[in-house]
């Protein structure tokens, strides 16, 4: 049997799961709107001051959300022996994976990317922002949540794995925010956006290439044991 | 050629061997280190002339640079070392990288802190977020994930492989970290030694500020070594030679 | 001496006495971890093995 | 006969402790292999390094080694049942078996499932979610896939770990005479388990018995 309808199913399976698990899914991205909300609560109400923020409390809560959820990524899969079955099946592995992050950034990434148009508005950014906005942010969770599938893997065999993939993964994410936040207040400020999309734009690539073998071979270590 | 190569690659993947061998190199290496840094220091501190811009505040540059230094190549060599027991399952390899965490941290955190010291007198604020600061902040963070990550795996076999593909991470990490906090970078000089410029250094500050590096490097050499014994006898403490070496320190004692 | 009138003047290091002092003790407090450590691992690994060695003598 | 696989000095040490040293055995087509031993001897940790998940055992396997397809990682042609059987319990037994046919690259018509299902005895269970069902029914979904009418050749070994637990009288002699018929087609079976088996197929290798 061919490729890709295998694939379909198992893509199928994936988002089936997550429909199943709309309550956890639904946790981040309330998080995300909390902590935008929080913040002009926490520091001014003044909007002009709001919007030279803004894309940094987007982009900040946005990741935050993202690692709340990574946590959850092959946890269960782990648990109840799936992962091994992943392993050994006839499928490559990095296409499994990537197919799992893939789905992740569906029902993560995509959900704040389209809830940033919103956030945005009630901080005061400029609606010529937005469009950037939204696509640093699909690009920028999509290599978050492959960046993040390392870290997840590397510490789904651990009993408090979510505290150690947050140690593990921030510093991965930091060329992701820089670039990100860049981007929006480049072009908020009137000033060349496009080298920090492009930047963006190369790592996503880069880490679409490199995660799934890395966590693969991460995965491999959890379940070996 | 090739295959006296392979010979010699397998005698020191054999943790035996590197054991016995190293004994004199930890030693030698260790007051080797102590002399040179004695000197440098000595010569850097009350020899070397004041600096016109910055007063005497730049003798910090003797340990600060120096750890600089140490934290980023020690890093690299945890990733080269994380890659060589990946690739070629030498356990070896592993011991190394693993006990150069804590001496790569202790220098990273050196850095940082003698360089948010530094930072006072010269700009006026212990800490600037500027590109060279905030990846040394990175890079600690990176070596603390390290050393988590290794104390939570239940096996150590595990934890070396673990930390082995975050190290590789982090290594392909640090360059884009680097160039992205570049972007907003400010304050920091820019490089002080750079190999294809003549050093603007006078000599008299220059030759014990070189002297500070060797030794650092000579030290840390040293402090991985003695950590890696320790960790072999450790790891493979069902093994007999281990075993006597353990009497015999338990009779030492 | 050296670069300096006096010893008291080599204390004060102009007016950053305190700043390049600090630093020289973080640095070795610093190596004095890196010497330290290793000492008290060995310890550790001998009062293991003689209590494995206890352990298996009973 | 043909050899489905060949083990070479397998070595396992755990906390200070040998399970296993020096254990080499080859299983031919049509052969079943049972492993004994008390708990803690290892076995599980044998069979997932058979298959190619475990890190802790040192030495060789290589499966259909006679042969030129002779590799260290079966993948499609070996089914491999866990004691966590893999049964994700936010999904129907239809769901899991699809899912994990999937896995090995097959697509089996929907009628052939539920002939399955309904062999195992889960009529009536098809589409109730795995967590409403007992720790047996669970695991019964799990072993459902071999009752599939595969061609011989298709899945050409099964290693089976304690298959026989949480099952009913009935269900442990259905799934028996299930593997003896499976060995008789010509298939190998790999398994642990603390019941016996009566065929005389069946080589027995002692776990633990050294120590």
């Amino acid at each position: 049997m061919t490729f890709l309808p295998l694939l379909r199913s198992v893509f199928r399976r994936e988002m089936q799961l997550a429909y199943r698990r709309r309550s956890d899914l639904a946790n981040p991205l309330l998080f995300f709107l909390i902590v935008v909300v929080l913040f002009p609560l926490g520091v001014t109400p003044d909007m002009t001051k709001l919007a030279d923020m803004a894309p940094g409390v987007l982009w900040v809560g946005a990741l935050l959300a993202n690692l709340l959820s990574l946590d959850l990524l092959f946890r269960s899969d782990y648990e109840d022996g799936s992962l091994e079955q992943m392993l050994l099946a006839s499928l490559p592995p990095t296409s499994l994976v990537l197919c799992k992050v893939w789905v992740h950034w569906l029902v993560t990434g995509l959900p704040l990317t389209i809830m940033a148009p919103l956030l945005s508005i009630m901080l005061g950014l400029p609606g010529s922002a937005l469009p950037l906005l939204m696509l640093t942010l699909a690009l920028g969770t999509l290599s978050l949540s492959l960046i993040g599938s390392i870290g997840a893997a590397l510490t789904v065999g651990l009993q408090k794995g979510g505290l150690l993939l947050t140690l593990l993964i921030m510093p991965l994410f930091v060329p992701v925010i820089i670039f990100g936040t860049g981007a929006v207040q480049a072009q908020v400020a009137g000033l060349p956006w496009q080298a920090h999309l492009a930047m963006l734009a190369a790592m996503t690539t880069g880490s679409l290439a490199l995660s799934p073998l890395l966590t693969v071979a991460a995965l491999r270590i959890a379940v070996g044991d | 050629m090739w295959q006296a190569f392979v010979r010699w690659f397998h005698k020191w993947s054999s943790p035996k061997w590197f054991y016995t061998m190293s004994q004199p190199w930890s030693f030698w290496l260790g007051w080797a280190a102590t002399l040179i840094i004695a000197a440098a220091l000595v010569w850097g501190l009350m020899f070397a002339p004041v600096e016109r811009l910055q007063g005497n505040s730049y003798r910090i540059i003797f340990i600060h640079v120096p750890s600089a230094f140490l934290s980023q190549a020690i890093y690299a060599a945890i990733a080269v070392l994380g890659l060589v027991g990946l690739v070629w399952k030498m356990k070896l390899a592993f011991f190394v990288a693993k006990q150069c965490i804590p001496v790569g941290a202790s220098m990273a955190l050196l850095a940082l802190v003698t360089g948010a010291i530094w930072g006072k007198p010269t700009w006026g604020t212990w800490w600037e977020w500027d590109a060279r600061l905030t990846s040394m902040l990175v890079l600690l963070l990176l070596y603390f994930g390290l050393w988590a990550l290794h104390n939570a795996m239940e096996r150590p076999e595990s934890g070396d492989r673990a930390a082995a593909i975050l190290a590789l991470v982090g290594v392909v990490n640090l360059p884009i970290i680097k160039f992205s906090v570049e972007w907003w970078n400010t304050l920091h000089q820019p490089a002080t030694l750079k190999f294809t410029e003549a050093p603007p250094m006078h000599p008299s500050m220059l030759i014990p500020f070189l002297m500070a590096i060797v030794g650092f490097y000579l030290a840390s050499m040293a402090w991985v070594l003695m950590r890696t014994r320790l960790e072999i006898l450790q790891r493979e403490r069902k093994s007999r030679w281990v075993e006597d070496e353990l009497n015999r320190f338990a009779e030492g004692q | 001496m050296g670069a300096f009138d006096s010893f008291s003047a080599f204390l004060a290091m102009g007016d950053h006495g305190l700043y390049v002092w600090s630093a020289y003790a973080v640095g070795a407090a610093v190596i004095a971890f890196n010497v330290i450590t290793p000492r008290l691992h060995r310890q550790r690994l001998i009062s293991d093995h003689k209590r494995r060695m206890r352990r298996e003598q009973r | 006969m043909a050899r489905v696989l060949s083990a070479l000095g397998l070595d396992c040490e755990r906390d200070d402790r040998h399970l296993f040293r020096d254990l080499s055995f080859d299983v031919a087509s049509g052969e079943i292999l049972h492993l004994t031993g008390p708990n803690g001897s290892g076995k599980t940790t044998l069979l997932r390094r058979l298959v190619g998940i475990s890190s802790v055992v040192d030495g060789d396997v290589s499966w259909f080694p006679d042969s030129p397809e002779r590799t260290a990682e079966p993948c499609e042609k070996i089914w491999y049942i866990a004691h966590r059987p893999a049964v994700t319990l936010l999904q129907s037994p239809l769901e899991n078996m699809a899912y994990a046919l999937a896995l090995h690259g097959i697509q089996a018509p929907e009628s052939v499932v539920w002939d399955a299902l309904e062999t195992v005895g889960l009529r009536g269970f098809e589409d109730v979610p795995s967590h409403q069902l007992s720790a047996g029914q669970q695991r019964r979904v799990a072993l459902a896939r071999l009752y599939l009418p595969l061609e011989p050749d298709r899945v050409r070994a099964w290693v089976l770990d304690e298959p026989l637990t949480a099952l009913d009288i009935e269900a442990v002699d259905r799934l028996k005479a299930r593997i003896i018929d499976y060995a008789r087609a010509g298939g190998s079976v790999i398994m642990t388990s603390h019941h016996g088996l009566d065929s005389e197929t069946v080589r027995t290798l002692e776990l633990g018995a050294a120590s």
